[in-house]
């Protein structure tokens, strides 16, 4: 914990040049303070974020309360077998975040870039898949809003409200996997560092809240799943 | 270092994958395979929740972190509940005191032609304006 | 508007709710007053008892009393909740309808008000009768707006696809305001109508005059008079007898009458067969049944004209 | 170094010295230093600066509409002028005012130093947060150029999403403008858990710490869903996705809980900070411990979290179920509670105290007063049968302005005016902070309380023109807030004139035992403290701060005999 001898000179520059770890900035006393500051910010993020989504659920509950027959048509549109691919491709992929902690504290930073990578390219299958489900929508007319007019092997969409569940549909995946593609920008970055050798057992906090983000994308995944399309 | 860097063993890691896997397939099979009626949804959130609980608890390390972390995420479901319930407050119970309908103009319209198309012959189906604002009652009586 | 002036903070209470809601109102607004001179009597008795006399004053750091805090937690407790009871009770009674209310249609649109009557008639402005409850349901053609009527102490939103009702009983005939208070944009401010407030039978009087819409087309305005009127009940439309002839083909047709002179039914004739029915009594019918429609009004007997015209 | 030194309200001599050594605003001087600084202090006088400016544009919109207001019928503008102007005016106020005022100038300013820490916990995001604003508000004046928004602050659907494209401008601006709040909150909790000084426990943090941490727990929760009420307000006006449009087989009455879930806590964005200041001064003039410390600490975590169950209360005529009213309307009344305790706390606190009247203490009297015709006012409207002929009324603007301007807006000035000496080094004119403060008083009461009895007697909010019979009122209204105007353009006038000819501050004019006045000079060296501070009171305990009277008062207390080594403030004796 905080030490009571502290530094009386004046500093000018950050981050470095205390005599301590070169990671410490220089308004912390500890890197572990420092450490658990980050984390606590993290947690507060994905608080934030937990929250951003929530009024996507609020508008789910409510409309599912309401129109539940549009809804259950709905989710008959929709290809579980794709949704149940995209779970598994999305848990695999916490799995290997949570590997790539593991390694780093170990000190191993190759197995840990290893992980990395896998994450990276399982948050591409994941984006493929949904490619694929979102194109076959849209050449059916199913669209978010004013321009749902579902055709051919869908037309029979073409009910009262199911508009609502596909407006919403579009805006959870669509919120969701921009954070996806975030993540993947994130991971990118984490692998160039790792690649540059920035992280240590002693310092690893960007893969570790990296890692947390990730999971936090993995979590609204696994409300999103049940929800849209097994209702 | 101290706190915060428990390193989780790998065969935990194995064993929380496994066990998340086991779930999805079980959400699936409910879902596709036994009809719970009303518990549906309860069954299916359930089943996320406690997928969700181990992903926070053991992936996003929450067993083994500062207790705040754990504080912070709770009080950030509590506030998603209450927002979801609050709101729900509302909208289930729209209409409770008949001063609002509790359905849609376009919805009694709806209504209205669905039953005019059972009996054509029916004039007097004509529905007026705050019959449905008693709730649920879905349409009106077909004898009159 | 109104007969007065009603009290320095509200206006003039011309329904059965509004002593209610007055009430409450000046019992939460006295007893504000109550805690605001407690707090701001506290405030200077204090301020100024123990004025800094000299810059070097280091007065010693005082007891908290327990009691004067748990006081102030449990007084005001009883009282919001005191308040919150009656607030709620008068609630259920601005909310719920008696189910013998008069219903009244009002539609909402950008930017006014259209209140329609069982009879057909239709205003801009709302009458209602005293004494009597009346319900208005509401629904809005475009965007929300929100009926409020200061001196009956009302308020609803007025939604877009959904009905929504306002129910109340004047207690006092006069004209009072009727503002739409939910912004509903430019001309939101001017979105302002009137409630009169009619004795019964001046308010029937109106309804029946009302019921003859301005807007309208002559013929269409004619049919529906011909039902308001009851002229349905004695004249078919169908070619059938009734107890008066039938309107159907009536127009040019020749007539034998009782005097035993045939006249062509042109426009002169309906007209006059209508204000003075006994006038020309066509064969095979009993005068003096039909009573003369000489009140109503010009553009009245011309829409029923225009419409016996149509009937072919 | 000032720590040790006894600065009595005179001043010392130490205080001269000060002005030679580097301070935060003089150790460099470029432009790019200020605008790419990490350093708490600067970057809560970037926005000092910028959030002055909006006040400034909003308040002459304000000015405008009172003037409007002035004669029924078009007296300056055109209906859709006016609509433009109120519209403009809530969302500058509300959005790119009020909500980060306290927290991004004084809480930026005040906090890491009243934890005993070099910066806050994440200074670049602190920078990012005001970058982030300064797009926000870009994108309310591009919205405002490119064309007309009138669908005022709330954003009520299906107007919204059925009137001018702007509304997709203003809607993204408030979303990104939403982040700036995130970060502040995200950044305070964080700080506040993990930076504050050796010794200082939660039950020694100055009130006005325990405000901020209450405002981000506000912030945290509740702006992310302003957020997502923008993206699905956005997506309704492009893409009609038919979420709160009933023409698209939406809820309008849906969009109103989405925006009050943010909103009805947003006010206690606004007001938890500004009790926390109210509380500094309060003990500080008073040069008495604050009464019942940890009911007032402990109520703003509460009206917090409270402040997250009553949206609905806003909504009592909307249409939404009965059930939800009741049950808003009661748990409004609980939150009532909370704050009536701090009132009564803060007058107590008073009590056989030393009361100095100068101008920031005037400012928290007249907060005192105001607040509680704001509180008050609150309870009345969340009567839900005298809510009926209320809401959406003059006596719901008046009751808000009480809170609002009268609550925080009163609360930033006190503030201002006590962290001047620290912020700019310099003391304000005190005789014409007095007249400024008297003035703004007055002009404040004449021109909102004319406003209540208004709504009472049936003037229904954003009318452009009105019936004849409020004429009265509304020309007492419009004629006072030229006054109010002319207070607040007067405290511009001194506050700008000190900056250059003002006397030099001393560390600590007021005689306060926060660490902020005990251990950092004026203005603070660009690390704070020369030394990290070991804290060993309580934030109010006069009578154990050596570093405001000296050692001679020690001792002097009920013989604790404090001398060096912590004893316990009395408020943590008991738990």
């Amino acid at each position: 914990m905080a030490t009571q001898t502290q530094e009386t000179q004046d500093v000018q520059a950050h981050g470095d040049g205390h005599g301590h770890h070169e990671r410490l900035q220089h308004h912390f006393l500890s890197l572990d303070q420092q450490f658990g500051s980050a984390k606590l910010g993290m947690w507060l993020f994905l608080v934030t974020e937990l929250l951003l989504f929530s009024g996507m659920f609020v508008a789910f509950a409510v409309y599912l309360q309401w129109y539940p027959e549009a809804f259950a048509v709905g989710a008959e549109a929709l290809d579980w077998r794709m949704g149940l691919a995209n779970t598994i491709v999305l848990l695999a992929s916490s799995l290997t975040v949570a590997l790539s902690i593991h390694f780093i504290q170990k000190g191993n930073t190759k197995a840990m870039i290893t992980s990395l990578s896998a994450t990276l390219g399982l948050a591409v299958v994941f984006l493929v898949i949904k490619y694929f489900e979102y194109t076959d929508k849209f050449a059916n007319g199913i669209f978010p809003g004013e321009a749902f007019n579902p055709t051919g092997s869908y037309a029979f969409l073409d009910v009262p409200n199911a508009v609502q569940y596909f407006s919403i549909y579009y805006v959870m995946t669509g919120i969701h996997a921009v954070h996806v593609i975030v993540g993947m920008g994130l991971f990118a970055w984490l692998i160039y560092r790792a690649l540059r050798n920035h992280f240590s057992p002693e310092w690893y906090t960007p893969v570790e809240l990296g890692g947390l983000y990730w999971h936090f994308v993995d979590l609204i995944w696994i409300f999103l799943f049940p929800l849209l399309y097994l209702i | 270092m101290a706190q915060g860097h428990h390193i989780i063993p790998k065969k935990t890691l194995f064993s929380v994958f496994a066990t998340l896997i086991g779930l999805t397939i079980l959400t699936v099979i409910t879902a596709k395979g036994i009809d719970f009626g009303v518990l549906e949804i309860p069954v299916a959130l359930a089943i996320a929740s406690t997928k969700a609980v181990l992903v926070l608890v053991f992936f996003m390390a929450l067993k083994y972190d500062s207790r705040v972390n754990a504080l912070t995420i709770t009080v950030g479901v509590v506030f998603v509940g209450i927002f979801i319930i609050f709101t729900m407050l509302d909208t289930v119970f729209r209409g409770d005191l008949d001063n609002v309908s509790s359905i849609t103009i376009s919805q009694q319209e709806r209504e209205e032609e669905a039953l005019r198309a059972r009996e054509p012959d029916a004039e007097q189906l004509r529905v007026a304006p705050g019959d449905f604002m008693d709730g649920d009652d879905d349409a009106p009586d077909d004898e009159s | 508007m109104g007969n007065s002036n009603g009290t320095v903070w509200l206006p003039e209470g011309a329904s059965t709710v509004a002593s209610e809601i007055d009430w409450l109102f000046y019992f939460v607004t006295w007893t504000s007053l109550a805690i605001m001179l407690l707090v701001v009597g506290g405030l200077i008795y204090l301020a100024y008892t123990y004025r800094r006399r000299s810059a070097d004053d280091a007065p010693q750091p005082i007891k908290e009393s327990k009691l004067l805090e748990i006081s102030w937690v449990v007084i005001p407790t009883i009282l919001v909740l005191l308040v919150f009871t009656w607030g709620f009770q008068g609630y259920l009674k601005l909310t719920v309808a008696p189910p013998n209310a008069y219903e009244i249609q009002a539609t909402a649109f950008s930017w006014g008000w259209s209140f329609d009557y069982p009879n057909g008639a239709s205003s801009n402005n709302l009458h209602v009768p005293v004494d009597r409850p009346v319900k208005v349901n509401m629904s809005s053609e475009d965007v929300l707006h929100s009926l409020f009527i200061p001196a009956f102490r009302v308020k609803q939103d007025v939604l877009p696809d959904r009905y929504s009702s306002v129910w109340f009983e004047a207690t006092r005939e006069g004209e009072y305001h009727l503002f739409c208070s939910e912004y509903c944009g430019t001309q939101h401010a001017e979105m302002i109508a009137t409630v009169h407030v009619h004795s019964q039978t001046d308010f029937n009087e109106w309804l029946a005059d009302a019921a003859m819409d301005e807007d309208i087309p002559l013929p269409e305005l004619g049919e529906r008079l011909f039902g308001q009127q009851g002229c349905q009940q004695c004249h078919s439309i169908d070619g059938t007898s009734g107890i008066g002839p039938t309107m159907q083909g009536l127009y040019m047709n020749d007539r034998l009458l009782q005097s035993g002179e045939t006249v062509t039914a042109d426009e002169n004739y309906l007209r006059q067969m209508i204000i003075e029915p006994t006038a020309q009594v066509v064969e095979g019918y009993p005068a003096g049944v039909m009573p003369s429609y000489a009140r109503l009004s010009e553009r009245e007997i011309n829409a029923l004209v225009a419409y016996i015209k149509e009937l072919e | 170094m000032s720590s040790a030194t006894a600065t009595h309200d005179g001043g010392s001599a130490s205080a001269a010295g000060s002005s030679e050594a580097p301070n935060y605003l003089n150790h460099q001087k470029t432009i790019r230093s200020w605008l790419l600084t990490l350093d708490h202090k600067r970057i809560g006088v970037l926005y000092a600066v910028t959030l002055a400016t909006v006040f400034l544009i909003a308040g002459l919109l304000a000015i405008a509409v009172r003037l409007e207001l002035f004669m029924p019928g078009e007296t300056i503008m055109s209906n859709d002028a006016y609509n433009q102007t109120f519209t403009m005016h809530g969302i500058m106020m509300v959005f790119l005012f009020i909500v980060p005022s306290i927290p991004a100038i004084l809480g930026n300013f005040v906090l890491p130093m009243q934890l005993g820490a070099k910066d806050v916990a994440f200074p670049r995001l602190n920078l990012a947060s005001w970058y982030v604003y300064m797009i926000g508000g870009a994108l309310v004046v591009t919205a405002l150029l490119v064309g007309s928004v009138d669908t005022g602050w709330t954003f009520y659907t299906p107007y919204s999403s059925s009137g001018s494209m702007s509304v997709l401008y203003m809607t993204l601006a408030i979303f990104i403008a939403g982040f700036s709040s995130i970060f502040t909150g995200i950044n305070f909790i964080v700080t506040i858990h993990k930076m504050r000084a050796p010794g200082l426990t939660w039950n020694r943090l100055p009130l006005f710490v325990w405000g901020l941490y209450a405002t981000s727990i506000v912030m945290v929760l509740a702006t992310p869903v302003i957020g997502i009420t923008m993206i699905l307000l956005f997506l309704e006006r492009l893409l009609q996705i038919g979420i709160f449009d009933p023409a698209l087989g939406g809820d309008p009455i849906l969009f109103q809980h989405f925006f009050w879930f943010y909103s009805h806590p947003a006010v206690y964005i606004m007001i938890l900070p500004a009790f926390g200041i109210i509380s500094e001064l309060m003990t500080a003039f008073s040069r008495q411990r604050i009464f019942g410390y940890k009911a007032i600490a402990l109520s703003s975590v509460a009206i917090a979290l409270l402040g997250f169950l009553v949206w609905g209360h806003h909504m009592f005529v909307s249409g939404q179920s009965a059930i939800s009213g009741i049950v808003f309307s009661l748990i409004t009344y609980l939150i009532g509670i909370p704050s009536g305790i701090k009132i009564f706390n803060w007058v107590a606190t008073m009590y056989k105290g030393s009361v100095w009247l100068q101008t920031p203490m005037l400012y928290a009297l007249s907060f005192l007063f105001l607040f509680t015709i704001g509180g008050l006012t609150g309870i009345m409207v969340g009567v839900l049968a005298v809510d009926v002929h209320l809401h959406d009324t003059y006596y719901v603007v008046g009751h808000f302005h009480y809170v609002m301007m009268g609550g925080t807006v009163i609360a930033l000035l006190g503030g201002m005016h006590y962290w001047w000496p620290k912020i700019t080094g310099k003391m304000y004119n005190e005789t014409l902070g007095k007249i400024g403060a008297i003035l703004i008083f007055i002009g404040f009461n004449a021109t909102f309380f004319p406003q209540l009895i208004l709504g009472a007697r049936g003037m229904p909010r954003r009318y452009a023109t009105y019936v004849e019979e409020f004429t009265f009122l509304h020309q007492v209204s419009t004629i006072s807030s030229l006054v109010l105007a002319a207070g607040l353009f007067l405290v511009l006038g001194y506050m700008v004139h000190s900056l250059f000819w003002g006397e030099k501050a001393t560390s600590n004019p007021w005689g306060a035992a926060t660490l902020e006045w005990t251990m950092a000079t004026s203005p603070p060296d660009p690390h704070n403290f020369t030394r990290t501070p070991i804290v060993t009171r309580g934030p109010y305990d006069f009578h154990l701060a050596d570093e405001v009277f000296g050692p001679r008062h020690v001792g002097d207390g009920a013989g604790d005999g404090a001398t060096s080594e912590p004893a316990l403030p009395r408020e943590t004796e008991s738990t």
